[in-house]
């Protein structure tokens, strides 16, 4: 196969039909895998790794709070390729998976802003600090709010979508913005990347396993989440073609 | 203009389908048909306000005056102000003979708000003659108008294509103009039902 | 251009055009604050610089909603579409006549209302300067947000959540340049970051804003 | 069975539940109205297909 | 007027409606609070219980607009104005609406946003209980001032102009619970105050608002 | 419902005065007049949105059903939720038979915001039927709507007079009703010339 007919391949997938098809067949090995992986990862965690000589048991909280917090931060980065290949392409399924991906994002930000209050309390005497970190969480929990309502207030999908997808774009580089602003604006109290490849500032082995498995399994939850709820925002779409047709006497 | 195989959809749907026509200089045409056909769809999409579902537009380009159920009437500038601002958006210059057209004088230092709705509707088509453009596509125009205001609508018309513009017109009342009739009932799109066929998820 | 700059200038000094209504929205609320947070002048002081940065902002919030609504409305967006305009400068033209009728008054009122609030004296200048330098972001932004609700009957709220998330950049630095320069701090940095941000958007939002409106005239 | 969570039990339990229900939830109203937006199209191409004879 | 409560929820609840836009904004306004004035949590839990109940007025107050404008403009007042209904009952069913759809859903996160505000532990309850007790007035107030600015095109900071002026009395007790709440002190005597507002805009209220929107209709 | 002498003014200005007329149940009259003339502002006063400027309108009271150019149609609610919410506001029951007369059953479970012109004016007026008003006073009820929907308007008023209501119709167009027509142009008010009495700046 030459380079453009392996592209062409992949485009194929933007066909909502062949779509369908391939995730249908996906999708229970995504369930079970993702499934797995969550229960191993966190469970894991939870009983058999040891407490940190600092944090004491709290540090068991990383398991759900560093994967949510990185998968609130890829979703809305695949938002944006989604709809970059819709605005230049224009294939609806591009669309609808941005779609079908904002509540998810929406929904980790709020696990790892949720974690993150948790842990904060013991940690650092307060339930919310206004660290840079945070804060710029807090933000990207906006435009999360800001895209799906703008979704679910335009009646005509095609308009919802080019307008959405404008929005990502401007958003995207906002957010980036803003993640320097509150940098400059308040220097914070938390932790620094600890998934680094300098292995000296990395957390001890007993947690970093089990902290990748829990990884895997929220990327996994993620994919399954995304593939089926692309394929009912498909279904209803074909529900409000037909019923166009349907009222237009077809 | 030139329109060739055009069809029009609107909320994603076909409403008017296979339509072609040539309006020449000079010439009007007028739309009719029953509500709900497509007719303000039709004229949205001729307008370049909405791109046609497939099919050709050639010559519309920056060439059509378009007015609409709406016309853009700004309520608390006078009608005086009202046009000049739409004079000066297409570089035209004098508004004197659209007050003139439409019998303007007296009303021409009111505030739009406070005219009849047969006067608003006046002054909307006024706009179109400050626009110097030569293709008028007119959604039922004369909506409000009274007898004597249709006449001189028509006059102005008439004087239009006399001057070698042309005219599409929606309506579903008798104007008395002498123009050629489209009847777009027979263009009315007929769905193909719908098959299993996945890709036409997306009409 | 010009032609339309004048037209949107004239309605809004006409009856219930809103000029000047944002000045008083920024009064009210930088009144309301010390009634909600209590009349100790340290406090104010210290809040002062941030409360007159929200306020200001909020001022421009509110009027955002009648930069396209009212024309979208009438039917003279549509006709704008038409005319040989490009839609880039209409939008341009709009932001630009919305920062005139709002943003300025707000730079130029925001001394006096610095003294409400205690700002202590070297914070004026600063304040100005920020104002002036970050309230055309505002608007530029504002019009962006605008251009995607138009088609949404009173989208005020859709659009204060759109745009809001959108001034965080702007607010954090024009705050900053305002609390420093009150305090007595260098604020250059702040203010070099600011006038980039404003630039920047001066320079590339119209394009995304005509783009949207596209869309929704479709 | 239970590891000892020592001072911090209420904390890290917490975080535990919020996040497992917030997950659960998440899925749960995915399945949910993947299923009944299925049913519904479903329905709808049968209805299409009978009028269609 | 079930049957315009219905719809009016029927309404908010639609696309576009606004429907938790005042509560999305409510939340915004709290978060640009730090921005503007800093992140020190001293500060901020000093200012949080006033700050909060202005970002209530505020949510408050961009969602008046929908109260009675979209009715005037497709001509459902007029109709209105002409149905066997009293247009008395139709005003507070109008402002009970209003209520449902923005002021309950702000009592009910505000303690969530103490939390970003590091609002001491003592203030939440009070400050749940001040709204509760507040916000109906708020919808009542911003009624009338949106029954006065029904007419005019975008009228939305003109109808800030006039309510805020109205709201001052509520904000002040409101404010003032929740403050001494906070920290610890007596607070019945302002909240009883704050009922009395409430109880008596309530039941009188209506009666000018619909005076003046017969006036409107005119 | 009988007027006698009456006057109504629009912006403090009187537009049409000593107007005197006596409208029985079952009978349908037709207001006619140049545009600007004064129907509008007449027939919002006999709905008693605004108060006339002299002279008395007996029999009107909570008993008109008015209808006007805005037709108070929510665009996010269906077509049957728009008539139902009518139907429930005004104490009827039944918008099985206003769906029928125009012929919206097809349009029923559709969100008003996305019909045509016509199909909107005929929800409007299908209103009309529902409020079980006994005096329809209708302002260029006729507007948009194509021949087959003027001849369901004018079936609709035919049995509503039948029934013992009664009309009131203001329209530049022929609606094929056989009723009484007024032309108002008659009753225009002259203004007497602004003399020195000071009383009298203030009308
Ligand atoms: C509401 C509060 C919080 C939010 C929104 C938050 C957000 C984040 C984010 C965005 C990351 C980055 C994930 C990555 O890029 O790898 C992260 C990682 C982390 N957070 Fe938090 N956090 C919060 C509170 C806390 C608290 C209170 C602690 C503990 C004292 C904490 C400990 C950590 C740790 C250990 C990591 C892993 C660092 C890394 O691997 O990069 N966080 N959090
Ligand atoms: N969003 C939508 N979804 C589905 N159908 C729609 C939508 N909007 C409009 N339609 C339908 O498209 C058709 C075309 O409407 P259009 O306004 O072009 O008709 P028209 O010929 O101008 O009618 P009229 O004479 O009543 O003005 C109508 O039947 C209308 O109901
Ligand atoms: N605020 C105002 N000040 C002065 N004159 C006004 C004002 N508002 C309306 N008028 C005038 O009052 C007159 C009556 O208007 P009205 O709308 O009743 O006319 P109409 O008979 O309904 O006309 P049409 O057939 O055009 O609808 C018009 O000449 C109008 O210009
Ligand atoms: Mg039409
Ligand atoms: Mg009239």
């Amino acid at each position: 196969m030459s380079s453009s007919e392996k592209m062409n391949a992949l485009w194929s997938y933007a066909n909502p039909r062949k779509f369908l098809a391939v995730t249908e067949r996906l999708m229970p090995w995504l369930w079970i895998l993702s499934g797995a992986c969550l229960v191993i990862g966190l469970v894991w965690g939870f009983f058999f790794t040891p407490d940190d000589y600092r944090q004491g048991s709290t540090v068991k909280i990383i398991y759900l709070h560093v994967p949510s917090a990185l998968m609130a931060i890829n979703g809305w980065l695949m938002m944006l390729v989604m709809s970059l290949i819709w605005l230049i392409r224009r294939h609806h399924v591009s669309a609808l998976a941005a779609r079908a991906a904002a509540p998810v994002g929406a929904v980790m930000t709020v696990i790892a802003l949720v974690t993150g209050a948790i842990w904060g309390q013991p940690m650092w005497g307060t339930w919310w600090a206004w660290d840079p970190r945070l804060t710029s969480f807090l933000i990207l929990f906006l435009f999360y709010l800001g895209y799906m309502a703008l979704w679910s207030a335009i009646e005509d999908p095609d308009t919802a979508a080019d307008l959405t997808s404008v929005l990502c774009l401007v958003g995207s580089v906002f957010a980036l913005l803003s993640r320097y602003a509150v940098n400059f604006w308040n220097q914070g109290l938390h932790q620094g990347a600890s998934l680094s490849m300098d292995k000296k500032e990395n957390v001890a082995d007993v947690f970093y396993i089990p902290l990748l498995v829990c990884i895997a399994g929220f990327v996994l939850l993620f994919i399954a989440l995304v593939f089926y709820r692309t394929g009912t925002e498909i279904r209803a779409r074909r529900i409000r073609a037909l019923q166009a047709r349907e009222r237009a006497g077809a | 203009m030139r329109v060739t195989d055009l069809t029009v959809a609107r909320g994603g749907l076909p409403v008017l389908c296979g339509l072609s026509f040539v309006l020449e200089p000079g010439q009007a045409l007028i739309l009719r048909g029953p509500n709900g056909i497509g007719k303000t769809t039709l004229l949205r999409t001729l307008a370049g306000l909405q791109s046609p579902h497939s099919g050709r537009i050639e010559g519309a380009e920056d060439r059509i005056a378009y007015a609409a159920h709406a016309d853009g009437i700004k309520p608390t500038l006078s009608v005086r102000e009202n046009l000049t601002f739409w004079a000066r958006v297409f570089g035209a210059s004098g508004i004197v003979e659209a007050i003139e057209a439409f019998d303007l004088a007296t009303l021409a230092e009111r505030p739009a708000g406070s005219l009849s709705a047969g006067q608003k509707r006046r002054l909307g088509l006024a706009r179109l003659l400050v626009t110097g453009r030569p293709v008028w596509v007119l959604d039922e125009p004369t909506v409000s108008l009274d007898t004597r205001a249709v006449e001189m609508f028509a006059a102005a018309v008439r004087a239009h294509l006399a001057w070698g513009g042309s005219a599409l017109i929606a309506t579903h009342i008798d104007l008395g103009l002498e123009a050629q009739v489209l009847d777009v009932t027979r263009f009315r799109a007929v769905l193909p039902a719908a098959g299993d066929d996945f890709d036409e998820a997306f009409l | 251009m010009i032609a339309l700059l004048i037209r949107d200038l004239r309605l809004a000094m006409r009856a219930g055009g809103g000029f000047g209504l944002g000045l008083a929205f920024f009064l009210i609320v930088t009144v309301l604050v010390p009634f909600g947070v209590g009349p100790q002048s340290a406090l104010l002081a210290t809040i002062a610089p941030g409360i007159l940065w929200l306020g200001a902002l909020l001022a421009c919030l509110l009027s955002l909603d009648r930069v396209f609504a009212l024309d979208w409305e009438d039917g003279s967006l549509d006709l704008l579409a038409t005319a040989p305009l490009p839609l880039e400068a209409a939008v341009t033209v709009k932001a630009l006549a919305h920062w005139l009728t709002t943003g300025l008054p707000l730079v130029l009122a925001a001394p006096l209302l610095g003294v409400l609030l205690n700002l202590p004296a070297p914070g004026y200048g600063w304040l100005v300067i920020s104002l002036a330098l970050g309230t055309p972001a505002l608007s530029v932004l504002g019009t962006f947000g605008a251009a995607l609700t138009v088609g949404l009957k009173r989208g005020g709220l859709l659009l204060s959540l759109l745009v809001l998330p959108l001034y965080v950049p702007t607010l954090i630095f024009g705050a900053e340049v305002a609390r420093r320069g009150a305090t007595g701090m260098e604020a250059t940095t702040p203010l070099l970051l600011l006038a980039g941000i404003s630039a920047g958007a001066i320079a590339l939002l119209p394009f995304a804003s005509a783009a949207v409106l596209r869309v929704n005239l479709r | 069975m239970m590891p000892d969570l020592g001072k911090y039990a209420d904390t890290v339990l917490s975080a535990y539940a919020a996040s497992i229900l917030l997950l659960i939830g998440l899925v749960g109203i995915s399945l949910w109205r993947g299923r009944r937006v299925r049913a519904e199209m479903e329905e709808t191409e049968q209805r299409m297909r009978r009028k269609n004879g």
